[in-house]
């Protein structure tokens, strides 16, 4: 029966190793669900969230991976918009991707808000000045947006592709999937940006705040240029890894080192901006609060290193590295400066979450540290499992790497 | 009979550092008005509830120099681009263009806490708990004021329940003006020393209004541009000085050079 | 084609049968009310009190609500007239001095802040604008009360689809709302919830 | 959210805001719908087996797609675009022009024999990618067959599901489907039309379908001297199949493929191989 | 054609079903409910409906009788104010009080009575009833009046009271009877007073309205010492009232609330307070600051030929003396001295903190002395004569039992201990009282409203009506310039199964009354003494005594927030005393208290630290605080939890432990684990520890038992406990 499932003409480990390669992850995902069965139940006391650490580990978790999953936007705009072809081979990997990261996010923030069942509120009385709203709008949409995207690959599932009108409806589906690259990227922009903007705009955290430009604070687009770096790069270490762990060729050298490339241009576009951000905001809108910069640093665990990694070691270094040709066509540059990106966007999610909120506003105030509770990493491992678990069910069952066939058939 | 006829108010506070003695009775009476539950034993003072926290703070000289200072610390009502308001996704709080105060509705309230990471004051407080009183307390509870639920947050809105029951006097003998007497916030009424003055910043002539214009009168953070209605009142100068980062760095650079 | 139709509208049907008619039934709790009361007799012209003459607002501006034993028995402290309700009322609670746990048809939950003197002796309101034209009735109907909410059913207004056939059904927060807005009243939340 | 709802209000942040979002959910709605008007319509058409082949063909590997003047040599590389019907196809034409098919033995090329590489491929026939053949018959009507290399593929077939006599057959429909080793295997039809009559495998045909359209109908078969080159890529094609699985076996028995592939052979993934060779995803 | 059921038919049912249900109220109305129900639903707490009403009473939970004004709910308090005018309190409340009407519901409050077992850390109570504690209660006290093995002792927390003039009535009457007062009770220093005087001066107290500088001997008299009205006058100056106010100094181990809100701080090393006295005295004398012609006539010990006289005693005390003993610097010393002599009226204030212990006898006298020095006992001093409270007849002095400080009874000699309002007044380290028991053989009873503090120790309880539920009057407090009276008359209905005190001692000892008529014949002598004003809080003004028509009418105004205030008397001129007191080693005694064999100048033993123990008056006693204080406070940092540390930043480094780290303490007595804090302005070399309660949770069969810093006091110390010697290691 499972191997009825298995798209033709591809293989697959055994059952019996699926199921061992499964099951630490299940467990993972059994514990997670404890966990946020813990925090709906008991309340959020469970975490070691608190009045001056409203936010931690998983708003940090939603941040960091809905700029990971940028890449089903990115890709897909890319593929259906600018018909770059080459990415077809990806494509519904990163969809899947971005459908692990954005359903997870989700589902993290209905654990995370202390009233999951009055959360339609937003949508009926929405504060549309809020970037929360914008957020909650886009992803719910984006969302549906993924799932319906997602619906093509499930419905060509060998088992399932034999109901003919599937089969059909996915098709004429597909013709129009130019409509939904476009309502994804459209979105995306937004609620990528609106994140960025969640903090930029919090005028009583000087440390977050930046200037508007037109509407919307700097970092709302930092966020979209940061999120678009790390897009390809995720699509492309995870494939990278779904190779190395399958042992087997999915996607052409050319499509990884284009994915590269593509990190590379976003990043040193975003690295730039950033640095004339930060430049700003040191010399002018944050002194100007009454706020003296350098006092951000000023603490052991966050000094100025943080924006030294942030900007030229994950940052700059890495986007040399890959917009130089010759060094992302070998792997041992191209896999690492990708696995830089991700922790130079990472990093900035983190300052930007964390340290914003251990930092004191008040003179009297101190500096603030937070350990999140076994409860908030059980949540969080939650999705990773989750996330694990969907993309390797979606590998096994569905047919993620169109050209896995033809690459392990050399004629 | 039109709404123009009602006087617009910005209620304020005034709270005189010099006075305070840091004894608490404001922040007791306070959550006695607001029915701000007692709490579990594992509360601590980073995810408990009182809408009005009271830093001591000092000078920095050390040993045996040292001087202090009691700042009660609560919603500062900010006026201009009030950094919860325009946060919150669903409308729960608001500014009410009538009296300035700043509402927190805790029904309409998702419990997401992006006001709190907004606030720079750290008045907001979050229901980690279910709130619960001691048996049969229930029944001493404020009737004005309703009791949160868990995971929603809440703040001061200048004991809102007692301008209900202001109004509804006034409206008892047919008028839409309330007396001013009747409408002072739990802990103005508390203190014990007389420190906080409270009323209508728009009247040119109440106490808090001329303490506001005082020279004695500084905001905290007020460069943040949120216009907060709550003042503070000191002579001290280090203690003035606490008002931002940028003034407090001023002093150290003064006593060191 | 025919067959499937049959099928999709079956379950259609089915659906309209539980949510209009099955949804309502499940959702309310009907509840008699401890005594029988007849507003009619009270407010006639035999006895002739006015409304508030029971429910009353005070000088401080608080509302009475529902009047209790004492003003009750101020008059039944015995048996007046010849109805069953009233002697089972001056047996089972004025001689025993318990309070009759009426239950409140428009009782509005803890959040919400009502003052009646703003409405009625400021806004000059009618009774009959929110209450509707129970002065005149002979009995008190049941309560219903929404198991899940807690709600009186008047709050919602009797008919499920909220669709209101006179100006006193509805007492949810829109409602208000709604008269607030016409007579460009208060808009805060905060006027309105405590 | 909606105007009547409290706390709306016309002013730009909520047009604006508002209007996004109802428009972007218009407009995946009508996506939606459209997509499903669409697929409603390529039921009425009967379009769903064409349909089903194309997604078919799309999944397949680009080396599998390749096009009939590619096998034939005439063009270095050239990939399929219409799903090998060739009956619109205008490049198709274009090559015919430059380059007609030259009937087997006909050609500049050596007649060809009826036997290739040990197995029957007799001319008089035409031959569909889908390793089919299509006969006409005297009466107008075209018989339908398993090729010699489809048969000897499936080998002792277990059970075959063939079309009700009056079914419609489109070009590159399911002609009849066949199970065996607990694997469903669907045969591509090679011609559009009423099947007039149902053999089955040890009869000289499997349908007998009256086919509809005008002379075009077989245009986009293999035939003559396309033949050979094409065999002999499905044959490479074969061989990689059964070797990936590391069964390592060689298809030539002595020169002549053995009759029953499966049997010789019963460690190789004939799943793969069938879907592989059958042209299905 | 029978409906078959296929996946397909199945699929299209669902479908129908989803589609016609979008299309009734169904998924609507529910989604709205639900939300609604989030909102409203059974778990959380819901407001109390009913008639609001306003009523009036005194606070007792200390001696500053503030009048109370309670909003009420269905009758019940919800929240108190002051009562405007009130002359203790004019209007505001402190934080206790503002949260009197919790106390009711405290998680730990008790409604019948219970029998204590002890474990390891927690205490089982078991159901007992009151008849068979009074039965043993009464054997025992037959016993110890019968074959005298014992005494029969009462420990009352709140002296002053009625009550507690019938106690000593009763104990007097039953022959070996002991009427206790905690240590640091202020009845013990006026008392010290008496000793000088030789005979009783008469109750005294303090006129704050004539002080300009206050020296204040670790007292906490700017945080919770003295009526709310008297504390506001004393900062009145602050801020921008333009008023005028005292200056205050404060001598102050701790940096404490007192210490932080004075004018000046004068920090000293623990337990040298005798000394600084001595050096104080010292310069006005060298300098002839005093009243010589007073002095030489009355003071007897001042300076006597053959004998060690005062004079010899101060003569020792010279600043670089006084500033070696003290760590007070020699300067200092002069300036206050001469501060005080040249800003006067002064007054120099001894009690202790009610934390941290009493200053002892001798260090009383020594501060009486300099009051005396400063001329703050005469007609123009600060130190003002007041009459006492008119009380009924058969409590006149000689049918009284003495007041004794629990530390001046003989130890193994108490039978039965009572401990009477053991909830209030200041904590007392149970070690202390646990020694003057006979071992293994005494019965301890305490009649309390809830299990905290001393009631924790006991063998039984019999739970009292609480704050708000029982009838009590409330004794002058020491700080008032005149006596007063006023009553705190039930706003809440005590549970059944409670007693109050009177009832408890009045089956004991076998006598017919109430306590309501106690008071009531109280209330008739103070109208029989046609003397004073009442405050009436209906009219917010005070009237003369003889404007009321009756003793009911008195009865109605004190029981409703009102009070009665005597008329000031004129100071009685200053009689002959000694400066030392009469006892025959005067002097020697003197002059140790003032050398001090205090545990700090014992050499440095390595990791030994100074714990300076901290409480508030009428806050830490046995924890009769709202559950929402010591949450609240432990929340805005205002006051720290009992267990924390708070160090000098050099000592911390010195013991090796961090801001937040953890760490041990450890006496012969036991070990605490404490977190550590670090503050820049606290003395070198000491650790101040709070001693207040914890937050609780309800109670159960068992509760864990309170666990603060006085339980690691060694009892054989010292009579004090202001300052003890503890282990300090990082945890």
């Amino acid at each position: 029966m499972d191997k009825l499932l298995i798209t033709r003409g591809v293989q697959r480990s055994p059952f019996w190793k699926f199921i061992l390669w499964i099951l630490p992850w299940a467990m993972l995902l059994a514990w997670g669900l404890y966990g946020a069965y813990l925090c709906l139940a008991e309340g959020l006391n469970q975490t070691n969230m608190d009045n001056r650490f409203a936010f931690g580990l998983w708003i940090y978790l939603d941040l960091t991976v809905i700029a990971f999953g940028a890449g089903a936007f990115f890709t897909g705009f890319l593929l259906y918009i600018l018909k770059r072809h080459e990415l077809k081979s990806v494509i519904n990997s990163a969809v899947v991707l971005g459908l692990i990261c954005y359903s997870g996010a989700i589902v993290v923030l209905m654990v995370d808000v202390g009233q999951p069942l009055r959360a339609w509120f937003t949508f009926w009385h929405p504060n549309v000045h809020s970037m929360l709203t914008e957020v909650t709008f886009c992803l719910t949409l984006y969302l549906t947006v993924l799932i319906l995207e997602y619906a093509p690959i499930v419905m060509k599932n060998r088992q399932i592709r034999k109901v003919p009108s599937y089969l059909v409806f996915e098709f004429n589906l597909h013709k129009l999937m130019v409509v939904f690259a476009g309502v994804g990227a459209f979105l995306s922009f937004f609620h990528q940006g609106s994140l960025g903007g969640l903090y930029g705009v919090l005028r009583g955290r000087p440390f977050a705040f930046r200037e508007d430009l037109g509407i919307w604070p700097s970092t709302f687009f930092l966020f979209v240029l940061s999120a678009m770096a790390a897009g390809p790069s995720f699509v492309l270490l995870t494939t990278w890894l779904v190779e190395k762990l399958s042992k087997k060729r999915l996607v052409k050298r050319e499509t990884m080192s284009y994915l590269g490339k593509l990190s590379g241009v976003m990043l040193i576009i975003y690295i730039l901006f950033k640095s004339v951000d930060t430049l700003i905001w040191i010399n002018s809108t944050s002194p100007s609060s009454g706020f003296p910069a350098f006092e951000y640093y000023d603490r052991a665990a966050f000094g100025t290193w943080v924006l030294f990694a942030e900007v030229v070691l994950f940052g700059l270094l890495p986007a040399l590295v890959l917009l130089r040709k010759k060094l992302r066509e070998r792997m041992v540059w191209l896999i690492p400066s990708a696995v830089f990106v991700l922790a130079g966007v990472a990093l900035n999610r983190f300052v930007l979450t964390i340290q914003t909120l251990a930092l004191p506003t008040l003179v009297f105030d101190e500096f603030l540290s937070y350990m999140p509770s076994w409860q908030e990493v059980a949540t969080f491992s939650m999705v990773i499992a989750y996330g694990v678990l969907l993309y390797s069910l979606s590998f096994r069952y569905l047919h993620l790497f169109p050209q896995e066939r033809e690459l392990t058939q050399p004629y | 009979m039109d709404q123009t006829t009602v006087k617009k108010s910005r209620y304020g506070m005034a709270i005189d550092l010099d006075r305070c003695t840091g004894c608490g009775a404001c922040l007791i009476a306070c959550a006695v008005e607001n029915n701000v539950s007692p709490g579990q034993p594992k509360v601590n003072e980073r995810n408990g509830t009182t809408w009005m926290r009271v830093f001591e703070v000092q000078d920095g000289r050390p040993f045996p120099d040292a001087q202090t200072a009691f700042i009660p610390m609560m919603c500062q009502q900010c006026e201009v681009e009030t950094p919860c308001v325009s946060v919150c996704p669903q409308n729960a709080v608001e500014v009410d263009p009538e009296t300035g105060i700043v509402g927190q509705i805790p029904q309409r309230c998702l419990g997401c806490r992006y006001c709190m990471t907004a606030c720079p004051y750290h008045a907001r407080y979050y229901n980690w708990w279910d709130p619960k009183w001691p048996d049969g307390m229930e029944k001493a509870l404020n009737p004005d004021v309703a009791p949160r639920m868990r995971g929603v947050v809440e703040k001061c809105n200048f004991c809102h329940g007692r301008l209900h029951e202001a109004r509804a006097r006034a409206a008892a003998q047919g008028s839409r003006q309330i007396n001013p007497s009747d409408y002072i916030p739990a802990c103005v009424e508390a203190c014990p020393v007389q420190a906080i003055a409270f009323g209508d910043l728009n009247d040119e002539s109440t106490d808090v209004a001329l303490l506001a214009r005082s020279e004695r009168a500084f905001r905290f953070l007020a460069r943040l541009g949120t216009e907060t209605k709550v003042y503070y009142l000191s002579g001290r100068d280090w203690v003035r000085r606490l008002a931002d980062r940028e003034l407090a760095r001023s002093k150290k650079e003064t006593l060191h050079g | 084609m025919q067959k499937g139709a049959l099928w999709f509208l079956s379950g259609f049907g089915l659906a309209l049968l539980i949510g209009w008619y099955a949804f309502p039934q499940l959702l309310y709790r009907s509840v008699d009310q401890p005594v029988q009361f007849s507003h009619a007799v009270h407010a006639g012209e035999a006895v002739g009190m006015t409304c508030d003459g029971c429910h009353a607002v005070s000088d401080d501006g608080r509302f009475a609500g529902i009047p209790t034993l004492e003003q009750c028995a101020g008059c039944h402290v015995d048996v007046l007239g010849a109805s069953e309700a009233e002697k089972y009322f001056v047996e089972e609670y004025v001689r025993q001095e318990r309070e009759v746990p009426w239950h409140v048809y428009a009782r509005q939950p803890d959040n919400a802040h009502f003052s009646h003197a703003d409405h009625v002796k400021v806004g000059e309101i009618a009774c009959e604008r929110c209450h509707g034209p129970h002065g005149t009735s002979e009995t008190l109907r049941p309560f219903e009360e929404n198991r899940i909410t807690g709600y009186s059913r008047d709050i919602w207004g009797v008919n499920i689809s909220g669709v209101k056939s006179n100006p006193w059904e509805g007492m949810k927060m829109d409602d208000c709302v709604a008269c607030h807005k016409e007579n460009n009243r208060r808009s805060a939340c905060l006027a309105c919830h405590k | 959210m909606l105007p009547w709802v409290y706390e709306f209000r016309w002013d730009a942040g909520h047009i604006i805001f508002l209007g996004v979002f109802f428009s972007v959910l218009i407009i995946i709605a009508s996506t939606l719908m459209r997509a499903l008007m669409r697929a409603i319509g390529d039921f009425k058409n009967r379009r769903v087996d064409h349909v089903m082949w194309e997604v078919a063909f799309e999944d397949l590997p680009e080396p599998a797609r390749a096009c009939r003047h590619q096998l034939s040599g005439e063009v270095a590389h050239r990939t399929c675009p219409n799903e090998f019907d060739c009956r619109d196809c205008v490049s198709h034409e274009l090559f015919l022009r430059a380059n007609p098919v030259p009937p087997a033995g006909t050609g500049p090329q050596a007649p060809e024999e009826e036997q290739l590489f040990g197995l029957s491929f007799p001319l008089d026939r035409y031959y569909d990618r889908g390793h089919t053949w299509v006969k006409p018959a005297a009466d107008g009507t075209l018989l339908v067959g398993l090729n010699d290399l489809g048969t000897r593929l499936l080998g002792s077939v277990e059970n075959i599901q063939l079309p009700e006599i009056g079914s419609t057959m489109h070009v590159h429909g399911t002609a009849w489907q066949v199970s065996t080793r607990g694997a469903d295997t669907r045969i591509l039809s090679p011609v559009e039309g009423t099947v007039v009559d149902v053999g089955g495998p040890g009869k000289e045909w499997y349908l007998k379908v009256r086919p509809e359209g005008n002379g075009d109908a077989l245009r986009h078969l293999l035939r003559g001297a396309e033949i050979k080159p094409w065999l002999t890529r499905e044959l490479e094609r074969l061989q990689f199949a059964l070797s990936e699985d590391g069964v390592g076996m060689s298809l030539a028995d002595g020169g002549v493929p053995v009759e029953d592939l499966p049997r010789s052979a019963p460690k190789a993934d004939w799943d793969a191989v069938w879907g592989e060779m059958f042209l299905e995803a | 054609m029978p409906l078959t059921l296929t996946r397909r038919n199945v699929l299209k049912f669902v479908g129908g079903s989803i589609a016609g249900m979008m299309v009734t109220p169904l998924p609507w109305k529910l989604l709205d409910d639900v939300a609604i129900w989030t909102q409203n639903g059974p778990w959380i707490p819901k407001v109390p409906r009913g008639p609001i009403t306003t009523a009036f009473s005194t606070c007792a939970l200390c001696s500053a009788g503030c009048g109370i004004q309670a909003r009420c709910v269905n009758t019940i308090p919800y929240a108190l104010s002051g009562i405007r005018n009130h002359p203790a309190n004019n209007g505001t409340l402190c934080p206790s009080g503002v949260a009197g009407h919790h106390l009711a519901y405290h998680p730990l409050r008790l409604k019948s009575p219970v029998q204590l077992f002890r474990r390891e850390e927690t205490i089982e109570v078991q159901p007992v009833s009151s008849e068979e504690i009074l039965g043993k209660i009464s054997a025992a006290v037959a016993i110890s009046r019968n074959a005298g093995e014992g005494t029969l002792a009462l420990l009352d927390q709140r002296p002053g009271r009625s009550v507690s003039l019938f106690y000593r009535n009763q104990l007097a009457m039953h022959g070996r009877g002991v009427y206790l007062v905690s240590p640091t009770d202020p009845i013990l220093i006026t008392q010290c007073l008496d000793e000088m005087v030789g005979t009783s001066f008469g109750p005294v107290g303090y006129n704050l309205e004539r002080v300009r500088t206050v020296l204040s001997f670790s007292a906490p008299v700017l945080d919770g010492w003295g009526t709310p009205v008297q504390t506001s006058k004393m900062l009145a100056h602050r801020g921008s009232s333009g008023q005028k106010g005292a200056r205050v100094i404060q001598i102050d181990s701790r940096y404490s609330r007192s210490a932080q809100l004075a004018d000046q701080w004068i920090p000293i090393k623990p337990n040298t307070e005798a000394a600084l006295a001595f050096g104080l005295a010292h310069v006005l004398l060298r300098e002839g600051l005093y009243d010589k012609a007073l002095i030489q006539s009355r003071a007897l010990d001042f300076q006597t030929k053959g004998k060690h006289s005062y004079f010899d005693l101060v003569g020792r005390f010279t600043p670089d003396h006084t500033a070696e003993c003290t760590g007070v610097s020699r300067d200092v010393i002069v300036a206050t001295a001469r501060a005080l002599a040249a800003q006067g009226p002064s007054l120099v204030i001894g009690d202790g903190d009610s934390g941290g212990g009493p200053l002892g006898r001798e260090a009383e006298m020594a501060v009486w002395g300099i009051n005396i020095l400063l001329g703050a006992l005469g007609s123009n001093g600060a130190i003002v004569h007041h009459r006492a409270v008119p009380a009924p007849k058969e409590f006149s002095a000689n049918g009284l039992s003495p007041v004794q400080g629990v530390s001046d009874i003989p130890d193994h000699s108490i039978g039965v201990l009572l401990i009477d309002a053991s909830e209030q007044g200041d904590p007392l380290p149970w070690s202390l009282l646990e020694r003057k028991l006979i071992p293994d053989q005494s019965l301890v009873v305490a009649f309390s409203p809830t299990l905290t503090g001393l009631a924790q120790h006991t063998h039984y309880i019999i739970p009292t009506p609480a704050h708000l539920e029982a009838l009590t009057d409330v004794p002058t407090m020491l700080s008032s310039a005149t006596g007063t009276f006023s009553v705190s008359s039930p706003l809440l209905r005590r549970p059944e199964g409670t007693m109050d005190a009177r009832e408890i001692m009045g089956k004991i000892f076998e006598v017919e009354g109430t306590l309501e008529e106690l008071l009531k014949q109280r209330t008739s002598a103070i109208f029989e003494s046609r003397r004073g004003r009442v405050f009436k809080a209906s009219t917010g003004s005070s009237v003369q005594l003889t404007e009321l028509g009756s003793s009911d009418e008195l009865w109605a105004e004190l029981t409703a927030g009102g009070m009665w205030m005597d008329d000031p008397v004129r100071s009685k001129p200053l009689p002959e005393f000694h400066f030392m007191g009469r006892s025959p080693a005067a002097y020697e005694r003197m002059l140790d208290a003032g050398e001090g064999i205090s545990s700090s100048n014992e050499p440095d033993a390595p990791r030994k630290i100074t714990v300076l123990p901290y409480g508030r008056r009428a806050e830490v006693g046995g924890a009769q605080l709202s559950p929402l204080m010591t949450k609240l406070y432990q929340e805005s940092g205002l006051h720290r939890s009992s267990k924390v540390a708070v160090l000098n930043p050099a000592t911390a480094k010195e013991f090796n432990v961090a801001n937040g780290g953890r760490g041990t303490l450890v006496t012969e007595r036991g070990t605490q684990e404490v977190t550590i804090r670090v503050d820049g302005a606290v003395m070198p070399g000491v650790a101040e520890i709070a001693v207040s309660p914890e937050p609780v949770g309800q109670a159960g069969t068992e509760i864990v038992q309170e666990q603060d810093i006085l339980e690691l006091i060694v009892p054989d110390q010292a009579p004090t406990w202001r300052a003890f010697r503890a282990t300090l290691q990082k945890a």
